[in-house]
């Protein structure tokens, strides 16, 4: 089982190489994304994680951040963001409206993203300080070194699963 | 013919195409590969794409495409020119005269030759979009 | 014969042979979709184009409706201030504001609310209003291609978040005003911290108006791009910059003076064409009013008690409350049944960043309302976009749109 | 000032004009219904009224509002009258209010509208500014614009069944139009 050795350090060169290098898809609606905006802002700046580079298409982006409040009528809008997104792939919940629908428990706004995509790292607050958010990328930097990400998981399944037979 | 001259182009070159090969293998080898119907889909902001993206659309992006091409290659023809032009120069011999005569006339005649077309283009309002 | 010989011979002049019926082109449609950066993240244009020129154009709002009314029917009128800051996110003073006056005005109370909270409260909308024409101007710039602005508002606007929080406890949902007056007192600091923030501001600006006013990109973009007629605009119910950039000299600070507006001078800059450019010029000048306003409110701000200290409107002081059974009471009455106010409805509006913000609050004797509605200005700019932007470029959409600051929760409540 | 435009509005539609108060300050004048696009036309197009600014429009929900038989004197006082159910007046009402920048006065038009025949005359184009206004009334409560460009739902997705500002629709009944299944990841 030589392979398994060699990937495992090839893998965890990959996820250091991922892991300083995430290009996020800001997907934007509400209130938090004037916080985005500070945390990408010269003071808190987002760029000192290598972060701060806002790809505005799912092909070229790994970290997709879903910022502010999910309503119904933006499910399906990302679900088909996240499903378009390359592997390997990440997603941050923005703000407790992102993670569980916050103080808006009503017909139209859904009770958090992970009713429709899974969610790696969440962040609490409405809107969360910018700190909150640094600690929230470092959380997931480290969860992408690990390897313990939704995708990545899912994909090292699947590979037990094929070498398995 | 001194061959020493081109082991730094060469070298350079070479630099380059390892650098990409090395990106585009890596990404080839570790990237997971997962295709979906969903990510085969065209990206239209989130929305259900409407209509093929097959439809005949106006003649003027090919125009503009092509007009760019052509002034584009004009800047890239000033680069070596630039760069040689203290040697091009015929008052006082290689790299010792002042004002390079062959050189700057040489370079006038193809700017103004792209220039009387520019005019053309221009007035028949080509570059533009309306 | 013409016609081979028309071949033949080649394109004759372009202006008088029509493009369109040598080479027909079909119209394509294409989503400017939800997920955009220039679409604020909640609005979805569908767009019919003829190559690059926009033909016709459906803009659908309500990718961010979090139903507003519904909640606010829920909830007393206490626990509706955290739903209007969160209505327009990038001035929520203002949202907090305009519902407490609301409130106020049913209450029959909006004149005995004491001069310091009004005098406060007119800061810290100034201050809001400056926050919200910094992210609209520094959005609409940065998506135009001129970085380096957005990051210098960014920093300016950074600098208010502060001054905000340390008054308020939030950096941008504030919840900083009651009804009948407002929840704390200024810091003690919070003079000079302005007075040096505004000078440092007005660097920023002066920056900033240096790199974007007379820039060849910045002006061909917007000059000229989205031009709307006075009469149009009044009809379409257009409040705000947007409509003063038409010409219309309408501030409801002027016109229908609130709070201590009649005590502050300052003028209204008023627009010609109402093209993109005038937003942005209208946009920057009401920065600089703004800023000579909270100069003059905080040269004379009176002292003074900063809430109606009416038993039925406020709570009672944190002291009282834990000595006295009767305000332990009050508290207690006063937090879970929340203010009675006499059944009855009235409309109340106040100068929003993006226009006449209004309340329209229906009571019906309980401490929550029977309904609590927002007359958006947003949601009613936004209406103009599909005129403006027929016959325009696609590109020319993103500065139209940028301009008219269309802000997701307020639109779409 | 407004005063006179209710004064001059009943004494040009007389019996249309249901009631007209000035209560906190605001005039407001209850139309009947079919009378109501004369009203609008009347209010925009005379020199003395030039209601040009369209200020908002929305619609009321009475149903189970319970009205005290007593006006309390003072509006702080606590009304210890028990109120009574209102069952004979009609459930909605539609809310107009509309602006005069050049006389500086406001005017809040209510048409009241009965439960089984919700219509109304549509009233964008008098003035644009209602074609959203009236969209998003549909959407919210049912209450069909007859003459309306297109009346569809602006807020909510058109697979939405019901009309949810209303009193009878619960706040959180989701209709949700995509899930993952959850699995063990």
């Amino acid at each position: 089982m030589g392979l398994e050795i060699t990937t495992t350090r090839l893998e965890d060169a990959a996820n250091w190489g991922r892991k300083f290098s995430l290009f996020t898809y800001p997907f934007v609606t509400a209130c938090c994304g004037m916080e985005f905006m500070s945390v990408a802002a010269p003071k808190y700046d987002i760029a000192r994680f290598g972060a701060e580079f806002p790809r505005f298409s799912p092909r070229q982006s790994d970290l997709l951040m879903v910022v502010g409040t999910i309503t119904e009528r933006q499910g399906p809008v990302l679900k088909r963001v996240y499903d378009q997104m390359a592997e390997p792939k990440w997603v941050i919940a923005f703000g407790v409206c992102a993670s569980t629908g916050g103080f808006y428990q009503n017909y139209s706004a859904m009770p958090g993203a992970d009713q429709v995509i899974p969610v790696d790292v969440y962040i609490p607050g409405c809107p969360p300080r910018p700190e909150q958010v640094l600690d929230a990328l470092m959380l997931l930097m480290k969860k992408v070194q690990e390897g313990r990400g939704h995708s990545q998981v899912r994909h090292k399944r699947e590979q037990l699963v094929r070498e398995g037979g | 013919m001194e061959l020493q001259t081109y082991i730094p182009l060469g070298t350079s070159i070479l630099l380059a195409l390892a650098f990409c090969g090395l990106f585009t293998a890596l990404a080839v080898l570790i990237g997971p590969r997962r295709l979906s119907p969903a990510k085969m889909q065209p990206f239209e902001c989130g929305s259900e794409p409407i209509g093929s993206p097959r439809a005949r659309y106006s003649v003027r992006f090919y125009q503009v495409a092509i007009l760019f091409l052509v002034f584009d290659i004009e800047t890239a023809f000033m680069y070596p020119w630039a760069v040689l032009y203290r040697d091009l120069s015929f008052v006082g011999g290689p790299g010792g005269g002042a004002m390079s005569l062959l050189g700057f006339t040489e370079m006038l005649t193809f700017v103004t030759v792209l220039v009387v077309a520019l005019a053309y283009v221009w007035r028949k309002k080509a570059i533009g979009w309306d | 014969m013409a016609e081979i010989k028309k071949l033949v011979l080649g394109r004759r002049e372009a202006a008088d042979l029509d493009e369109e019926q040598e080479l027909p082109t079909e119209l394509m449609t294409v989503n400017m979709g939800p997920s955009h950066p220039a679409m604020h993240g909640t609005v979805r244009i569908v767009l019919t184009v003829d190559g690059e020129r926009v033909v016709e154009s459906d803009v659908q709002p309500g990718y961010l409706h979090r139903c507003f009314e519904k909640e606010s029917e829920h909830a007393t009128y206490t626990q509706i201030f955290p739903y209007t800051d969160r209505l327009n996110y990038i001035s929520p003073m203002i949202n907090n504001v305009g519902y407490a006056m609301a409130v106020e005005k049913l209450l029959g109370v909006a004149d005995r609310v004491p001069l310091r909270a009004q005098y406060i409260r007119v800061i810290v909308s100034e201050i809001s209003r400056i926050t919200d024409h910094l992210t609209c101007v520094g959005a609409s710039a940065m998506e135009l291609g001129a970085f380096t602005p957005f990051l210098y508002f960014l920093k300016f606007r950074e600098w208010l978040f502060e001054l905000l929080e340390e008054l308020s406890g939030a950096r941008l949902t504030y919840s900083y005003v009651r009804i009948g007056g407002v929840a704390h007192d200024l810091t003690p600091d919070f003079h000079e911290r302005l007075t040096d923030l505004l000078a440092r501001g007005e660097e920023v600006l002066v920056e900033v108006e240096a790199m974007l006013n007379n820039n060849r990109i910045f002006r061909d973009r917007m000059e000229g791009v989205g031009p709307f007629s006075a009469e149009d605009a009044i009809a379409f119910g257009m409040t705000g910059p947007c409509l003063r950039a038409c010409g219309v000299d309408y501030d409801i600070r002027k016109d229908y003076p609130y709070l201590v507006y009649d005590r502050l001078e300052f003028d209204v800059p008023v627009g010609t064409t109402g093209d993109c450019f005038d937003r942005y010029l209208v946009r920057i000048e009401e920065i600089k009013q703004s800023m000579r306003m909270l100069r003059q409110a905080l040269r004379d701000i009176p002292a003074g008690p900063i809430i109606l200290d009416d038993p039925r409107v406020a709570l009672p002081p944190k002291k009282e409350t834990y000595n006295t059974i009767e305000a332990m009471i009050r508290h207690f009455k006063h937090i879970v049944d929340g203010i009675r106010v006499a059944p009855g409805e009235a409309y109340s509006f106040v100068e929003g960043g993006n226009g006449e913000l209004g309340f329209f609050v229906v009571s019906d004797g309980t401490g929550r309302p029977w309904k609590c509605y927002c007359r958006s200005p947003s949601f009613i700019n936004t209406q103009t976009v599909s005129r403006t932007i027929s016959g325009h470029l696609i590109s020319d959409i993103v500065p139209i749109f940028g301009m008219i600051n269309m802000i997701g929760g307020e639109c779409d409540k | 000032m407004a005063r006179r435009v209710l004064d001059a509005l009943t004494a040009r539609f007389g019996d249309a004009i249901q009631s007209t108060s000035s209560d906190y300050g605001d005039e407001v004048a209850v139309v009947r219904r079919d009378k109501l696009v004369e009203v609008a036309r009347f209010l925009r197009d005379d020199p003395a009224m030039a209601f040009n600014l369209p200020c908002y429009c929305t619609c009321i929900d009475y149903l189970g509002l319970e009205v005290l038989t007593v006006r309390p004197t003072s509006p702080l006082a606590v009304p210890s009258v028990p109120a009574r159910p209102v069952d004979d007046r009609p459930r909605f009402a539609m809310v107009y209010e509309l602006r005069s920048l050049v006389h500086k006065h406001r005017i809040r038009i209510k048409v009241p509208l009965d439960e089984n025949d919700l219509v109304v005359p549509s009233l964008s184009e008098l003035w644009p500014a209602f074609n959203w206004l009236e969209r998003e009334v549909y959407d919210m409560y049912g209450v069909a614009f007859e003459g309306h460009p297109d009346l569809r739902r602006i807020y909510m997705y058109e697979e939405f069944i019901g009309h949810p500002l209303r009193k009878d629709y619960p706040k959180e009944r989701r209709q949700p139009l995509v899930r993952r299944e959850w699995t063990d990841e």
